[in-house]
């Protein structure tokens, strides 16, 4: 088996702007807030059908968008929450989504594992594992087709990343040289099958470490990074989007983080071992870059404070955004199914 | 007696039968130490070791394919979807190679293989999980649909399916699994392509499946303080349908409606109308059907309650029928 | 009129689209320098390019998918399975995503995607290229199905099927390629949901699609030698499908027979019965269906010749509903 | 791109039985005619549907299975009538089988797409691209838990190779360490399409010419081999069945060849160079490996004429048994579906 060989950062945070390293602080903490308060309303039962969070995986979202242009795409997983407010959604039309209300992004039609928000090149969440890989890819054609610009980034698990579309897409991109970045996020775990062995665990689903080798494959370049580092996820996802952007050259970015909580909520995680939980946590990248902007001398206490704050009322207007919303009207299931409505049945 | 869930029933049956034939093997997504996405599958891989209670990648065309490849060669795999909704990453090992291969070999190998998976909506799953699809297996030739709706009916006939020599497709609706019923202890089978008249009445007749068993029921039992006798036919298995039991219960009503979670058009309500009306079975007024429009499932759960079948829908179109 | 084949047809219909809107491409394996599987889009990659042309490697969810991602992207991808048999390597990008994303996402999107694939028996091609399987797109919401069967349909429904902004699956039967019809030289549409009465009759309406819609007429004309009136309809698109000409016709006939070359179970044969007689219309004999048994299709020409239906099986089922 | 690597040779024909060589060379020879047979016969009309010719792939499949045991399992493809007559089938009931027969290897039920032979371990020909990669995956996990000690060969295209099948396969074999070997025959083509760029045809399907790299993206051996060398097969098939059968440790090998004659018997290949063509039955396997014979004194003229006569002797005995075979009678249309037959409906 291969060993996991980390790329080297080679970007210093000194060399980023001051603002940037500041949105991605806040791009973290409004995700984990969000977060948090979700698993909150889902306990208490004001969230209605599956949700996966993405607590600890905030560094991913916030270095990934870090990169794009508003232009660029991305596509999304079940565990899309992060993604969607990295992007620039809106944390209220997510909630209300996410409540089942019409003032939803998707007029509650699609719910937590669907929300996509077209505006701002959020081409959707999936509830299929592995099925944004040929989505994006297309998007990534369009692009190049119609002289848009943008690069496309699919993002998706470590276990999308063993669906046969994984290759499929990443090979057509490839030969077609096409603007888009292939981008797995590995928390180590899908569902409840660990990626690589655990202590008292043999299963895992790969039999190599570093999923950034796979680029070989395909004739193209490919890297495992650190995915709790925001700087050096946004440092790799430079360097390929760039390269898709110019040259067409696509990329495959592996990114290590790991999971805080269940697969879902209510998950009771009784195959993963107690200290996997604890470890993960120890690795949260919240507290790390907080340390680091201080540490530098990037940011002060007060800002960041008032960065935090900001957040919470975010998500509090959120929140109630979401609350104060009205469910669809029941006629609404029959709309939107076709663009040219009125279908003579359905 | 005993009373049972819905779920152990089947865990049952799945423990029964590989403790009595060790060829009998489970793979799929967590089948393992997670214990099923359900819970169905619990602790069996404790029992049987991971070597026969396989956990696999998110992988669905290599460990259903991979579960044919075994099945002709000699085990007698259940493998799981977990949700049937995730059907479309690897039909073509479904329906072109597990459900085809021994016909296409005049009859060189056999396939026992047992496909379980989940079915149905009203868990806010929206519309990647929540459908019911099963019309879709019945349709193409060389599968087996098996579709129950008690936990006695679910036992006996999933053994009768690890036992079948077949590629069988097991179709378990996610509502019924904390449903309780009187199960044996012992290990018993129940044919395919035997319907069961779960409740008995003369004047229409209700051919439901799998959760809308049970809504059917309910409406039933409303109508009959209304005066409405209603039967209630469950065919448990779609290939093959027992299409002699339901023409008898129409010739003594002379009323049919049918009950389907699955999509309407090109479907079982379609399949169960035309079989009794080609037999030219003399109807009292206009076969029905309630059924989920064709409409992906929506989330929201104003939306999703507006499409899904329910007592009410059944009990207006019993109602329809007997004007 | 100029007479063309119906290959012809659908090749014109491609061109003129690409001609027109730079925005339509096509995509799939072989449709360029090969010309097509059967021929089809001949030297289309001469005339705009191997850009908008695109062969493809044998990756069926990364093309279909990747249609669906371009099309929600501003492109109108005329995406080519080379046979339907393989589908099943590539249905969830169909029936999840190109179906339903539009949906998911409370409208946001649009899928101008056509896809284009073959279908039909008789070429000795065994049990997986040979299938029609079209019932199984038209059970599942989000998708239009489109059945031509004759040159002048296959290009008037074609250029519709471009133009339109959601997501057509366009089924052409390998044994219409070579026959011959009149076409105008222009682009024209024809709506989707209208039914075309091929044949007017008295005694008997026959249903028919695709490649049967041919075989029918056969029968109907042997059998007006011996009094037996036939009409002919053709719903030429399945979903949307036109119950209402279908029932005016049976009205007035009072008999109906359906035939599919599809398998005849859970399939377009029982949802055509069952949405007359859902109607109440007052039938003079059972209804019949003429369609291939529940059979992978064998390879041997006297055992394909057993199952598929053909012009002598229709006059037989016709003849039935007159006694 | 990466350049082609062709693995050097550590074999020598010296060190290889006679027999063994001879086998090869019978087993070749064996195909090729009894395939030129098949384009008469096709172009006579006598045999109906769809043929696809291994004429200039004969060196893969008299290499693979010299290196195999009777009890080894082999998956084939839509050009399987090399993997069938290697393997040991009978080229008479293939023949009747391709003739749409009764007494063909299927009952006439499969056709020239689907021979299978599971008394050998030949466990089909697929007329669906990829499809082969899991079925004997899932063959080689029953060897692997029933404990039959054999290995199997999934033969499949380079075309088959861009499925996403291939990648779920691999990658389950590789975690699980099951006894398997994928076998990529690239013979150049998928149908029209070019494995990599040709004089004025700039397509390709994939963006590597060493097909053997991709074992580095499961962690498993992978290796590229000259697929007109019956020795060069031989030699790598030996090693990687020992490794699958005895560690369980899986292999791809990528085997470079080439199609002498289009995709399908009719194709006018139109689509394809005509040098390249010429190109290709200048590497035709078969007088290269008679040369080296000769010239190595491993074999003498007239011992293999006397192999070039028996072999013309079996296939005209083929075509006499299939041609004298009855069709079988109409109602064997409804029979072998279901095992547990009679079925009540069909
Ligand atoms: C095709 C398919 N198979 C299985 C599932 C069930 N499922 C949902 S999430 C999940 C785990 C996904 O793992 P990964 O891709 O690593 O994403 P993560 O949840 O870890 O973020 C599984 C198996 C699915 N939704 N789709
Ligand atoms: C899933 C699927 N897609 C497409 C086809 C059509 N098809 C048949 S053979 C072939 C080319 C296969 O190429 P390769 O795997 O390289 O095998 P070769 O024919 O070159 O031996 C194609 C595209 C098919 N049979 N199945
Ligand atoms: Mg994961
Ligand atoms: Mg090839």
């Amino acid at each position: 088996m291969t060993e996991v060989v980390v790329k080297e950062k080679k970007i210093t945070p000194e060399e980023i702007p001051k603002e940037k390293l500041l949105w991605m602080y806040k791009t973290m903490l409004r995700i984990r807030r969000y977060e948090e308060k979700t698993a909150e309303l889902f306990a208490a039962g004001e969230l209605p059908g599956f949700i996966h969070l993405y607590i600890g995986e905030e560094a991913i979202a916030a270095g990934i968008m870090a990169a794009l242009r508003p232009e660029d795409k991305i596509t999304s997983t079940h565990r899309g929450h992060g993604h969607m407010i990295a992007k620039g959604g809106s944390m209220a039309k997510m909630m209300a989504e996410n409540m089942g209300k019409v003032t939803g992004i998707c007029k509650g039609k699609g719910g937590s594992m669907h929300i996509a928000d077209f505006s701002i090149g959020e081409l959707g969440a999936n509830g299929i594992i592995g099925a944004g890989w040929p989505l994006g890819t297309g998007a990534a054609l369009a692009s190049k087709l119609l002289g848009l610009g943008y690069v496309v980034v699919c993002i998706a698990g470590d276990g999308a990343a063993e669906q046969g579309t994984f290759h499929e897409a990443v090979n057509l991109a490839s030969i077609w040289k096409l603007p888009v970045v292939y981008f797995i996020e590995d928390n180590e775990y899908g569902m409840g099958m660990p990626s690589w062995p655990k202590p008292g665990d043999p299963r895992k689903s790969k039999n190599i470490k570093n999923l950034g080798d796979r680029g070989i494959a395909y004739g193209i370049p490919g890297v495992t990074i650190d995915g709790n580092d925001p700087i050096a996820v946004y440092e790799a996802v430079k360097a390929a989007v760039e390269r898709a952007r110019i040259e067409g050259i696509p990329s495959i970015i592996h990114a290590l983080t790991c999971r805080q909580r269940g697969h879902f909520e209510g998950d009771p995680q009784l195959y993963r071992p107690k200290e996997d939980v604890e470890a993960c946590k120890k690795r949260d990248p919240i507290p790390r870059f907080r340390k680091l902007l201080i540490e530098k001398g990037i940011a002060t206490e007060e800002e960041l404070k008032k960065i935090e704050e900001e957040v919470e009322k975010e998500v509090a207007e959120a929140i109630e955004f979401g609350r104060k919303s009205p469910f669809p009207d029941p006629k609404e299931a029959y709309t939107d199914i076709y663009a040219s409505e009125p279908f003579p049945e359905v | 007696m005993p009373k049972k869930t819905f779920s152990y029933a089947i865990y049952e049956a799945l423990k029964q039968e590989m403790v009595r034939d060790p060829t009998v093997i489970i793979m799929g997504e967590d089948v393992g130490r997670f214990g099923g996405c359900f819970g169905v599958t619990r602790d069996l891989w404790k029992i049987f070791g991971e070597e026969r209670v396989r956990d696999t990648p998110i992988s669905e065309s290599a460990f259903i394919g991979g579960g044919a490849g075994a099945a002709a060669s000699g085990l007698r795999p259940v493998v799981e979807l977990m949700f049937v909704d995730f059907f479309g990453v690897a039909m073509d090992q479904i329906y072109n190679q597990a459900a085809k291969l021994r016909y296409m070999s005049g009859g060189q190998c056999k396939f026992p293989m047992v496909l379980r998976t989940t079915i149905g909506g009203g868990f806010r799953a929206a519309a990647q999980h929540s459908q019911v699809l099963y019309a879709l297996f019945a349709h193409v030739p060389g599968i087996k649909v098996v579709v129950p709706s008690t936990p006695y009916d679910a036992k006996g006939l999933l053994i009768t399916a690890i036992r079948d020599d077949d590629f069988v497709m097991y179709f378990e609706h996610k509502k019924l699994y904390p449903i309780e019923g009187e199960v044996p202890d012992e290990p018993y089978t129940i044919p395919f392509g035997v319907a069961d008249v779960k409740r008995e009445g003369d004047d229409v007749t209700v051919v439901a499946m799998a959760y809308m068993v049970h809504e059917a029921m309910k409406a039933a039992d409303e109508l009959a303080k209304e005066g409405i006798s209603v039967e209630i036919v469950d065919p448990r298995t779609l290939a093959p349908l027992d299409t002699d039991t339901i023409v008898k219960s129409v010739e003594k009503t002379g009323r049919l409606v049918v009950v389907d979670e699955d999509y309407i058009y090109f479907g079982a309500t379609g399949e169960i109308i035309t079989r009794v009306v080609e037999r030219g079975v003399a109807l009292k007024a206009p076969p029905k059907r309630v059924a989920t429009p064709r409409v992906p499932i929506p989330f929201s759960p104003t939306l999703e309650d507006e499409i899904l079948p329910n007592k009410d829908k059944i009990k207006k179109a019993i109602k329809e029928t007997m004007k």
